[in-house]
């Protein structure tokens, strides 16, 4: 056992801060919110370039075939500096699902063009509902990256189809909705769109089988991601709690602030932890259902506490909008619901913890 | 012991609820602050009521109480309803007007804020003095005919829009630092200031304005200071018991509950998703619904001891409960909306078009701004339990 | 509006404190906790002396008929010093119920023994289930006050009824049962005990018409105890604070123990006043169950976090079984359990709070 | 990044784990204390297998450590198992006697420790020093040829059946309160040593015991003064480190959680109530899942910091999180078991004998003792964060 890094991905991060640090600053991030795209083509290119958007794909793919473990090395970083991208949705998602349904003809298709930086795709999966289980999705399908139904009636799994759908398509109506971390997402219609069958992916009405992989490593990138989200506040707010002085003394040097801020890196430290030890299993080709479910779980609470209390040991500034702390406050709360809120995960943790006969244990 | 309403108490509610009916236009709510012409007029008509100046002498414009809890039960039912509320010209500047100052400065603004003419800025924070204010540096030079002001001030809400600054200054810079300060009033229009807008963290367009205050050799008459030179400290401080208490009630959170409260029984989602069905989110609220009980207990604890003196312990028990009941509320709505919860004003499916959003982005600065929740705590130990100050020299027991 | 207590009231509560003082010290409470019957037939004497088991009484069976309120304020006085007695079950309980529930026949045979301390009522309602419902009680009665199903299945509030069963009945059998408190708690067995018919409370199936209220009032009058509980074990850690010293100074000095000591006692102010509240309009004759339930809740996780939290003041010393801290401890989370958990009471506010049509609303 | 053990690591964790289904008795198991015939029985059969002298020279009677993390798969296991524990006989004594002892010292009692021959004390604690223990007073005055000893300790675990004191005892007055203290091995047996016992709270009749220790006119002689004179603070200090690491392991919560499930999973009451299948219980379940998974994480991360250097940082982090959520794993247990969650051991209906009653009892105990969770904290802010002492001189920022 040695969970330290080794040097390639030693190099990995250093080398994605350095380009994070040079890059994405508060103010980027700012002109990415209020742009119409919400990120950069040139960034994006740069992201292909350092192979960063081909670390999963296979090999004959042109990808590096790099595992988890190395995605939350990279997805830490771009949290950090709360990297404006479709990583996410592109490279893990969309990536993920070609690369495990996809027939040949569909991964030499496509999955090149992402690896490339020339094809961004989008997950349209959240339908009017809370919930995040698939049975409850009921968009009928007679195909961005959709999932609909082409059977049976909600609640359940089975019935669910994958299609790649392109966006342009004719009874596509996308429409921007305003979130907290004022990135970009969309509410989209579909009504009477045309898909070729050969936009299909994977078998018609087995979505679930590949989906639910593809959402558990999801999870857990976006669990490295909102993990740099806390490592970046949480340093800051230390840095601030050093240099800020009221009543004659740093207000680092009292107990409260000391208590608060080492009650959030104790919790950023397991977290943390956690996501590698999920994704090491993981790339071990282990079943971690359980683990994924307590990684995101953690990781939510974690982020959504860290941005909070972080902006808190900066007073009143640390609420002003020109101050990158507000940047980060906004995120927290967003991306403790996103992808699955706790309640989500957590009926997976009780599920897998009292109603699973032999219960999945890694030590 | 009695907790009932008088029957005069009751019947001034009705008039005040009366008053709010009436006049509370879709253009005057939503804000505490009077700082459009619509919000002016509002406040203009309670102080035709004479509501402004409850309880001071008839002299400077005041008028008779209707009965002892009044300014109590306007303020509350204001904050209910989330009108405009009238306590920091009123509590913070008349009463340390009428406490401290000379006759001649009495009859020229304690008439003006009953009248409702020209709104205050408390202008006291620096960059270097937040919560530990007696830190503030901004000097206030005296030129022998009038005092020179050349600094800046942060964080100052209503400088936009005030006429006039209740402006905190340090007059001794050699003396200990609580002990060299002084207030003084400063018009707002006076040559040399300029303001910088900074907005908090909110929805945009209709975020919260604060504002930094430039002062460059701006001019203060002598006649303008408060009360005697250097003791502006003390004045700020006892205006601030004042203010925890008059300001901001409990109200606006029993409010703010009632609106999740009906947002969630009248929620429904595909799939037959009522929240309300929820065991875990019926619980859940059931445990908020006992917090917010228990603040407005604490709330009638603190006006049952206003009656008799200044209620500096109880109003900081209500900050320091007020401020965690009301983040703690704006996290259990966002986390009951589930994915719906961060869509923000504007988006089609934001439940309360994203209001819940903003109060958990400003959930955190209630807990830390005008003396946060550690500063109110700190204040309850040290005043009820006696502890000694946790940031001075240490106090050993007596043996 | 004027919250304070009345000049008699103040008589009360200062006579009682005396009396608490003086005669049920720590070690008191320790010879209870091992002794035969719980309590000293002396004090139960010197109690009904007082006219303490005759406040709620009504006057023509010799009582005071004193309100809630009063109950509360001796109530409080009772908890700082953790009486052993059988006041709540007896005088509270018992006593409420035959007034509300009785025959004049059993008001004037029951009553006034209860005011002069001759006749002490156990509670026998909880059964092997962890619900306090009444709906759960499957006891079949073909009655200490039992309350026992004469019709109908669990779960249905309907069918129960009240019987006043002479302990020493054939088919009885008790044993007690060891709990946190070491108070004396009973598990008691019924096989085939013939009740006399005139020993019915009330109608036949109608028990909850009148236990409900009854348990309501039990329900504030506790919380007033508990809140009493808390006062004591917050006093005594407030003074080991100013006096213990540590790294020079005395604990209560550091800003993490008056945040501490802070945050309990504003929840220990609230739940008080909530209490008096509570039992303010209870007196009044309004409808209070949200606000009970309400009460009990707060009062339940106040006096559990107070005795915590507080035995935590004192550092190691604090959980040694020779000081008083543990006498204290022990009781926090049992009598959060008790009389309804926080489950029953929070069902009951969320279904006041959402299912009813116009909420109970006292201002 | 390898989290996998390495095949060495799980033969030797295999080989603990058979060991301790051969050995582990009804009568051994349920403390981490050797104060019964049948557990020194059960750690001399550790020792005969050189388990507590593993990594320490062979001339001392040490062995071979098998594989780097040996000490702490043993450590695990018998928490996890509820076996009694050796770390601090090995982890504090014999670490701080071969770092800085006398080769003699070092021959007389190294072997013994790794043969089980005697248990120690940890003699630190007095009624005025418990966290702030360099402000400790009990003397040992120099008398030429022996130290002599007369005072009191306090909170003394093991002195009922211990062969030795390790004592910690002031040997300057008059220097600052860190530099006059100096550390001596007190055989528990010499003249003017007598004990009172202390309860802890919990199950009359299994109550963890610990001592107040008095010392009337005790004599040491000077060859037992450890290492240099009035260096025992540091000693101290070092020796904490270790010992928040190697003596008391998050296992123990890990067990403890696995009761807890088992005991939900089965229990039913009247009206088909299973607890398991309460929507609420489910979720806080899953909750505490969670946390107790972290738990495992944060150790993990201790050890693999141990391999190189005295996690002095990592150790905190566990001890501040493993008491939190020791305790409120408890609190959870009796929550979900209402009514019979406050039966104790002896009644027939109470969960798990009261097993929880007890643990949630001392849990703040946990979250106090042996350095708190609160100074665990200040550790991590200070040592990991950079920030200056809270109770130290105010340390402005260099500009």
């Amino acid at each position: 056992m040695d969970i330290k890094l080794s040097e390639e991905q030693v190099q990995l991060k250093e080398g994605a801060r350095k380009f994070m640090e040079d890059e994405c600053t508060g103010e980027f991030v700012r002109e990415m919110e209020k742009s119409e795209l919400g990120y950069t083509k040139k960034m994006w290119q740069q992201m292909a370039e350092m192979g960063w958007l081909g670390m999963a794909a296979p090999e004959d793919c042109g990808g590096l075939e790099l595992g988890t473990v190395d995605l939350v090395i990279l997805a830490k970083e771009l949290g950090r500096n709360i990297c404006p991208s479709p990583f996410l949705s592109t490279v893990v998602i969309a990536g993920e699902a070609i690369a495990r349904a996809g027939s040949d003809a569909q991964r030499q298709e496509f999955l090149p063009k992402i690896v490339e930086g020339e094809l961004v795709l989008a997950f349209a999966y959240q339908e009017y509902t809370r919930k995040f289980e698939p049975g409850v999705i009921e968009l009928q399908a007679k195909e961005d990256l959709v999932v609909a139904r082409t059977s049976g009636e909600a609640p359940a799994s089975s019935g669910l189809t994958m299609f790649l759908v392109d966006a342009k398509s004719e009874g596509i109506a996308s429409k921007r909705t305003p979130t907290m971390a004022r990135d970009h997402h969309y509410e989209v219609g579909f009504s009477g769109v045309r898909v070729p069958k050969d936009r299909v992916l994977g078998g018609v009405g087995d979505a679930w089988s590949s989906l639910e992989g593809v959402i558990e490593k999801a999870a857990v990138v976006f669990s490295g991601y909102t993990g740099g989200v806390c490592e970046m506040m949480h340093e800051r707010a230390t840095e601030y709690a050093q240099q800020r002085v009221q009543f004659d003394r740093p207000i680092g040097q009292m107990q409260l602030i000391q208590s608060y801020l080492a009650t959030l890196i104790i919790d950023i430290y397991g977290s943390d932890t956690l996501t590698f030890f999920t994704a090491f299993n993981m790339d071990k080709g282990r079943r971690v259902r359980p683990y994924v479910a307590k990684t995101k779980a953690f990781a939510a609470d974690t982020v959504n506490n860290t941005t909070n209390v972080g902006a808190q040991i900066f007073g009143g500034i640390g609420y002003m909008e020109e101050q990158d702390t507000t940047l980060y406050l906004r995120r927290g709360k967003q991306y403790q619901l996103a992808l699955g809120g706790l309640d989500y995960w957590e009926d997976i943790i009780a599920e897998e913890l009292i109603d699973v006969e032999n219960p999945t244990l890694l030590t | 012991m009695d907790f009932d309403w008088s029957p005069e108490e009751l019947a001034f509610r009705d008039e005040v609820r009366e008053f709010i009916a009436e006049n509370l236009t879709e253009e005057v709510a939503g804000t505490i602050f009077i700082d459009t012409p619509a919000r002016v007029a509002f406040v203009d008509k309670m102080a035709e009521r004479g509501w402004l100046g409850m309880g001071f002498p008839e002299k400077y414009g005041g008028s008779k109480k209707p009965i002892p809890l009044a300014q109590f039960i306007l303020t509350v039912e204001l904050d209910l309803a989330g009108a405009p509320i009238v306590g920091k010209n009123v509590g913070v500047v008349a009463n340390t007007i009428l406490n401290e100052c000379s006759e001649e400065m009495k009859m020229e603004f304690l008439p003006k804020i009953f009248k409702n003419e020209g709104q205050w800025a408390l202008t006291y924070t620096e960059a270097c003095a937040g919560t530990d204010i007696g830190a503030m540096q901004c000097p206030a030079v005296d030129m022998g005919d009038h005092f020179e002001v050349t600094g800046s001030k942060l964080f100052i809400t209503s400088a936009h829009f005030a006429k006039y600054h209740w402006i905190a200054l340090r007059t001794d810079p050699d003396a200990p630092k609580h002990k060299g300060i002084s207030i003084f009033i400063m018009d707002a229009d006076s040559p040399g200031i300029s303001l910088t807008p900074m907005h908090c963290i909110g929805t945009t367009g209709t975020t919260h304005r604060t504002n930094e205050v430039f002062l460059d050799h701006v001019k203060i008459p002598k006649s303008r200071l408060v009360g005697e030179l250097n003791k502006g400290f003390y004045y700020m401080m006892q205006a601030l018991d004042y203010e925890r208490f008059a300001i901001l009630s409990f109200a606006s959170r029993v409010r703010r509950f009632g609106k999740i409260v009906d947002w969630v029984k009248n929620a429904e989602y595909n799939g037959n998703d009522r929240p309300i069905e929820d065991p875990v989110i019926r619980r859940k609220l059931a445990r908020m619904a006992t917090r917010v009980e228990v603040g407005t207990m604490l709330e009638r604890l603190c006006i049952c001891a206003a009656m008799e003196r200044v209620p500096a312990v109880e109003a900081a028990m209500n900050k320091a409960y007020g401020a965690t009941v009301g983040a703690d509320m704006a996290e259990l709505a966002l986390d009951i909306m589930g994915p719906f919860g961060y869509l923000w004003a504007g988006a089609e499916h934001a439940p309360l078009n994203g209001y819940l959003v903003d109060e958990h982005l400003m959930a955190g600065h209630a807990r830390v701004a005008a003396a946060g929740v550690d500063t109110a705590k700190s204040i309850v130990a040290r005043r009820l339990l006696g502890l000694p100050n946790a940031l001075g020299k240490p106090v050993l027991p007596a043996k």
